[in-house]
């Protein structure tokens, strides 16, 4: 066995379990306060994402704009509350499952509508360029040609793929475009300039053997925080974005867990999830407390949402929220719906499982990979039928 | 005393008959069973004759599927979301059975339907069996859960199914000599052939002879969901989903009630899913994906659970209403259309507002059933205090 | 003006009444007691009264403003709030949160501080117990920590329904202990009891329900001497 | 009492021996025996929570037992133990089909035929053995007719198959008179017929009891459980119910109730049961039991201090 695919295939499952568990929280919150699983939550950690990508699209930083997006989909989770499920409190259980479902296929189909049907990429979030003289006559011309270079693109500064900054440095020069252009416009842009350059270049000293060569650079999240020197055939390079996805998922974990166990709010939704009538009693306003949750829980699935177009770098599209809002649904009953910290643990537990599946088991059947998924599934069906309280739930004596 | 019990009984039964007439509600379902009849021969253009003749026969295929996920569905109130899971058992069952050069001979087509049929009733008791004891949303995530195994098995599974492309072009359908679908294969259409109108005019996708052979498929789904509906196996499941516990206490086996649902439901469900496959002349999982299970669902919804005329009702809107939507519409120079996915959006509204507003759906089932003119005997066997 | 005015208060659960004009007032300061067998609609008084069963007819006047059909949250504001029959806590919170979600609405973190005090020295069982969950606790403890929670909102108006409800007797007795040092502490008391004699006994003036009606009333020591309250409530030929 | 000459008609019909429930840690039922005799009414009191409902769902089978016996005399004279598991076929069927015919092997082995596919009755076999019940919150089928109520109840003693309906076979139609009719008896004898197409949720809370009480006679029991029939009821309303009672059991059926009501209660019971926290602390007739110390101090209710001196 190749120990460094395996090594890369356990930060896969990791990262991938930490996505789903911070979805997973937001069935399981919903489902322990209402009793309701909220089919349309998987479309809400999709409106996460395209939240991310068109604000840091529109140029605002990340780290402004996953706050920003996670406030807009609490907004979201709240406004699907109050508007769809709010009426249905009292109505039967499945009129409101299939309220759900309604919801799940209205957001879908407005996310296309407003953003098309193809996926689309996470936004570059460092477009940066450098640019390096190259030729017989670097030496000589370099100077001369990265400064008129520089003039060039200055003179582009004020049009659309907007640059932020010209820098020379030892030898190069490094053009940073502002957060948010397409990496296609600014490529265009740079060729554009080099024509330019070059043929001035050409007229002021004839015969001039130059080129010039454009390297993209990487934002910080693409370079490699670490290698892992197994000593084995190739050493595992992991980036910074993986690291970082851990401590926001952890971080935003630790905060949940915080809110949930030792806040007045978050007592007040345990409260309200053994019982709404005594919180009532209590003087808790329980309306208030449910869109409360639903806030927080839409809040986690857009983190996910972005953090999933981090990791991946594409694949944000109208149907992303469909598959991962069902594996952490299952990862949810997992743990033991209604119970916050089994919802994380069984997200963690479903993403190793489907990246191993992925990766080994299927393998070792000889089947096809794609089954996958189906033993995500297969999990789930299982757990529902062996042990319905989940792995962290416990069994509840009911008396009749 | 049993006279004067016979008297009571009789003049109860003449009241509960008479009951006022609603003309206009007894009008538009005439007019609906009508339009019905006469499908592909509408009194339109040639163009629009052919597009309602085909939308007519898609209404016509999915209330079969729709009437069997209403014997779970509505009947029992467990809800299931992967109804596709039997349709595409059934439509992947049928098409394959009837490529076999042993499968041609006169009747073979029924034979296909009743096969794919039976087959996808045999993984409704499969699926069943280990679900009894669910209630609610687990039993939804089982089944819901158990359609997806199904649909990534049948896309991996190319040797047999044709893998994501799926199945396309199935040889002619002939009933008994009558050749109800040609089997010529025009480009990329995705229908199958075209069936030439007597007086001018071309159907693509359907015949006349199909359409009229799927309504009388339908017909004998609605006379076997009413005489089960009226029986003591009706009795028993509109008991269950009132409540379990005290139906059974009357001596009602949950879980074999539960299984007759079960295996109804997905035996009707893949009867439609084989006429819906040889419709379309392709069988595919991007046809048999989650979201068929979900408007099957939305039709059953929106008509009224547990209400046959309204599952067909709600599934003629549903289905029209998309189909419909999929029309250009020309106002002066401009053109509308609406975006051939975007027609979900509808559909989600409408799944909420129905829920919202009328959480029994449009056509609830009534509940108190019209007395039937039974001559009753007293002094019936059954009718004893202690033993 | 009295504390509590119901005046011909119909209420029930959807279609089926139970409720069928109740007229019943507390004064400050006095101890009420409302008895009646099992099902005469104790319970649902006082869930119409705290608005967790919807009225359909009459009112219910607090402290001089009429809250019917107040949303419940509202009425606990103003200063009323239940022990509900069975103490329904919150089993998986400690009895310290359980506690806490009793004072949910205060703001006066010191004030909190101080009625936490005060509910630990009139149980002390409860202080030792204020870290386990509150599901695991006894009958007996489990009645206090309901009472205590109840205690924190600092209510004008407590009502108590079946606070003796399965419990030992020498429990029982130090529960009704507690709830006349609570009295003489100034909170009113509505105190639903199925054991009708100990409610007699420690009450100022008491209602007999009968199928969602009040068929008698008067004060408590009166009516513990009427024949017919002693044959139909008090197990006396 | 039942001795004698009288036994045969009053012999015990269910006798329950050391039953105990428990609940995880709870304990709801604990070593209670009781003996319900033919052709009487027999009453179960105590206060709330004593466990006395939870006797009645582990008799109807909607419980399992932790511990002891229920022995119930059937028609046919035969005894059994209602607690005992018993061989379940559609329950053999289910497994062999949840495990793709595998779990059929188990079949052939007796210590594995006894751990898979022997269960304890499920609520309907024991309607079947001629036990009916209603609930203590009344439970009817809300959206069904008052006649279609009934002819749930009716379900158990006819046998038409969903093939049978589908090809409305002579056997379903016969079936059908039969029942149409029966049902349409059962609510006379009630006191319901004008209301046979009514919705149930329509109906009065007095006469919703009724229906219940036609539904569970409709089964054909020799024993009827009733668990707090005049609960919420008027005086009036009680006592037509007295009366109904009284007639049921006239007519042979026998009746085991539990009733908060202690009018109703001595007025109509030939023998009085009285649970507490779990246990039996009293046995007899309505007189024996009004005087009991024991019953006074824990139910009927006086003074802590006299009870316990």
């Amino acid at each position: 066995m190749d120990l460094s695919l395996l090594v890369n295939q356990i930060i896969n499952a990791l990262t991938l379990g930490g996505i789903y568990a911070l979805i997973a929280v937001g069935y399981t919150m919903v489902y322990g306060i209402i009793k309701l699983i909220n089919f349309a939550h998987g479309e809400i950690y999709m409106m996460g994402a395209f939240f991310g990508i068109l604000l840091i699209g529109a140029g605002m930083p990340f780290f402004l704009a996953l706050p920003t997006s996670m406030l807009l989909c609490a907004a979201l989770g709240v406004l699907v509350d109050t508007v769809a499920y709010r009426p249905l409190r009292r109505a039967p259980r499945l009129a409101a499952l299939i309220t759900a479902i309604g919801v799940s296929l209205f957001l879908q189909n407005l996310a296309m509508l407003l953003w098309s049907a193809s996926e689309r990429p996470f936004p570059n979030l460092y477009p940066a360029y450098r640019i390096r003289p190259a030729g017989a006559d670097a030496q000589r011309y370099g100077e001369e040609l990265l400064s008129r270079y520089a003039q060039e693109l200055d003179r582009r500064r004020e049009g659309p793929p907007r640059i932020k900054a010209i820098r020379r440095e030892n030898g190069t020069l490094l053009v940073e475009f502002r957060l948010g252009t397409n990496s296609f416009e600014a490529i265009r842009t740079l060729r554009q300039s080099r024509r330019a350059v070059l043929a001035a270049l050409e007229a002021a000293h004839p015969g001039v053997q130059i080129e010039t060569q454009e390297e993209s650079l990487d934002h910080f999240f693409n370079r490699p925080a670490f290698v892992l020197d197994l000593g084995d055939v190739r050493p595992v390079e992991v980036r910074w974005k993986v690291p970082f996805i851990w401590a926001t998922t952890i971080l935003l974990m630790l905060l949940l867990e915080t809110l949930v166990q030792r806040t007045k709010m978050g007592k007040a939704m345990r409260a309200c999830a053994l019982d709404k009538d005594t919180a009532a009693l209590m003087g808790i306003d329980v309306n208030r407390i449910i869109a409360l949750t639903f806030a927080i829980g839409s809040a986690m699935a857009a983190a996910a949402g972005i953090m999933f177009g981090l990791y991946r770098g594409s694949g944000i599209g109208y149907r992303m929220g469909f598959q991962p809002g069902v594996i952490a649904f299952a990862a949810a009953v997992l743990g033991g719906i209604g119970n916050v910290r089994g919802a994380m643990l069984g997200g963690v537990v479903l993403g190793v499982v489907q990246v191993i599946s992925t990766a080994y088991i299927t393998d070792w059947l000889g089947i096809s990979s794609s089954y996958s998924f189906a033993f995500a599934f297969g999990i789930l069906i299982l757990v529902i039928l062996l042990r319905p309280t989940g792995l962290l739930g416990r069994p509840s004596a009911e008396r009749a | 005393m049993r006279k004067t019990l016979r008297r009571s009984w009789e003049r109860l039964q003449r009241q509960n008959q008479e009951r006022p007439a609603r003309w206009l509600g007894t009008a538009l379902v005439a007019l609906f069973l009508f339009l019905v009849l006469i499908g592909p021969f509408l009194p339109l253009s040639p163009q629009y004759r052919s597009r309602a003749a085909d939308i007519f026969l898609l209404c016509v295929i999915y209330s079969i599927i729709a009437l069997g996920l209403n014997s779970v569905t509505g009947y029992t109130g467990l809800l299931d979301l992967g109804i596709v899971a039997f349709a595409s058992i059934g439509a992947y069952t049928a098409t394959i059975l009837y490529d076999r050069p042993w499968m041609q001979f006169p009747g073979s087509f029924l034979v296909v339907l009743l096969v794919g049929g039976l087959h996808a009733a045999l993984w409704g008791l499969l699926r069943g069996a280990p679900t009894l004891r669910l209630s609610g949303d687990y039993y939804a995530i089982v089944t819901f859960a158990f359609a997806e195994i199904v649909r990534i098995f049948i896309r991996t599974e190319g040797w047999l199914t044709g893998g994501g492309n799926g199945f396309k072009n199935f040889p002619a359908i002939n009933l008994f000599g009558a050749r109800l679908i040609e089997g010529e294969y025009q480009g990329i259409l995705k229908t199958s052939g075209y069936w030439e109108y007597p007086h001018g005019g071309v159907w693509h996708g359907g015949t006349a002879g199909f359409y009229y052979l799927s309504l009388v498929l339908l017909i004998l789904t609605v006379v076997v969901m009413y005489r089960l509906e009226d029986s003591r196996t009706g009795r028993a499941w509109f008991a269950m989903k009132a409540d379990e516990t005290s139906a059974a206490a009357c001596g009602i086996n949950l879980s074999a009630y539960k299984l007759y649902a079960f295996a109804i439901s997905a035996f009707f469900a893949g009867v439609g899913g084989a006429l819906l496959g040889f419709k379309m002349n392709v069988v595919s999982t991007n046809v048999f994906d989650f979201w068929f299970s979900v408007v099957v669902l939305c039709g059953v919804v929106l008509g009224g659970m547990g209400s046959i005329p309204g599952v067909i009702a709600g599934t003629f809107i549903v289905y029209g209403l998309g189909e419909l939507l999929r029309e250009q519409v020309r106002i002066g120079g401009i053109v509308l259309q609406v975006d051939d996915r975007a027609r979900f959006l509808f559909f989600g509204i409408l799944l909420v507002l129905v829920m919202v507003f009328r959480p029994q759906g449009l056509f609830p089932r009534r509940p108190v059933e019209e007395s039937k003119k039974l001559a009753v005997e007293y002094d019936s066997p059954l009718y004893r205090l202690g033993r | 003006m009295s504390l509590l005015i119901l005046s011909d208060v119909h209420a029930g659960y959807g279609k089926m009444e139970v409720l069928h004009g109740i007229d019943l007032y507390a004064d400050e300061g006095e101890i009420v007691t409302l008895i009646g067998a099992n099902g005469a609609g104790k319970t649902t008084t006082l869930n119409a009264i705290c608005g967790l069963v919807r009225i359909t007819e009459g009112t219910v006047t607090f402290r001089g403003r009429e809250i019917t059909n107040w949303p419940t949250k509202d009425i606990v504001r103003l200063g009323m709030t239940q022990v509900p029959e069975g103490r329904k806590l919150f089993s998986e919170l400690t009895v310290r949160e359980n506690l806490e979600m009793g004072a949910y609405l205060r703001k006066d973190r010191e004030g909190v501080r101080r009625d936490m005090e005060y509910v630990f020295e009139l149980f002390p069982r409860l202080r030792e117990r204020a870290g386990q969950l509150a599901g695991s606790l006894s009958g007996g403890e489990q009645q206090m920590c309901a009472i205590a929670r109840a205690l924190m909102a600092r209510p004008q108006l407590l009502l108590l329904d079946e606070p003796s409800l399965g419990l030992a007797p020498l429990l029982v007795e130090q529960i009704f202990e507690i709830l006349q040092r609570l009295n003489a502490d100034g909170t009113t008391l509505l105190l639903v009891e199925q054991n009708a004699r100990m409610a007699l006994e420690i009450a100022d003036r008491a209602y007999v329900m009968e199928t969602g009606r009040i068929i008698m009333q008067g004060p408590a020591k009166e009516l513990i001497h009427d024949p017919r309250v002693r044959s139909a409530y008090l197990g006396e030929p | 009492m039942s001795t004698g000459a009288v036994a045969s008609h009053h012999e015990p019909i269910l006798i329950v021996e050391g039953l105990t429930k428990r609940f995880g840690g709870v304990v709801a039922v604990e070593e209670v025996s009781l003996e319900v005799r033919r052709s009487e009414i027999t009453s179960l009191i105590g206060p709330n929570g004593a466990g006395k409902t939870t006797v009645f769902n582990v008799v109807s089978g909607l419980y399992e037992k932790t511990a002891g016996h229920i022995w119930y005399r059937l028609p046919d004279g035969r005894q059994v133990d209602l607690t005992e598991p018993v061989f379940d076929p559609l329950h053999a069927l289910i497994v062999s089909l949840a495990t793709l015919g595998i779990g059929a092997l188990a079949l052939a082995v007796p210590r594995l035929r006894r751990a898979l596919y022997y269960r304890t009755r499920t609520p309907d076999a024991i309607a079947g053995l001629g036990i009916a019940r209603t609930f203590q919150n009344i439970r009817l089928f809300e959206d069904l007719s008052v006649l279609d109520n009934v002819k749930v109840g009716l379900h158990g003693r006819v046998s038409s198959s969903p093939l049978d309906a589908v090809f409305r076979s002579p056997r379903h139609r016969r079936e059908e008179r039969d029942i149409e009719a029966a049902a349409a008896e059962y609510l006379e004898f009630v006191g319901l017929l004008h209301r046979a197409y009514q919705e149930a949720s329509s109906l009065p809370y007095g006469e919703q009891r009724r229906l219940e009480i036609a539904r569970a006679l409709a089964t054909g029991p020799q024993l009827l459980l009733l668990d707090e029939p005049a609960a919420g009821m008027n005086p009036t309303e009680t006592n037509e119910l007295i009366r109904l009672i009284q007639k049921i059991r006239d007519a042979g059926v026998t009746v085991f109730l539990i009733e908060h009501d202690m009018r109703l209660v001595m007025e109509i019971s030939d023998h009085v049961v009285v649970l507490d926290h779990g246990r039996k602390i009293a046995d007899g007739t309505p007189a024996e039991v009004r005087q009991n110390p024991d019953v006074i101090a824990a139910y009927l209710g006086t003074h802590t201090e006299e009870a316990s001196g």
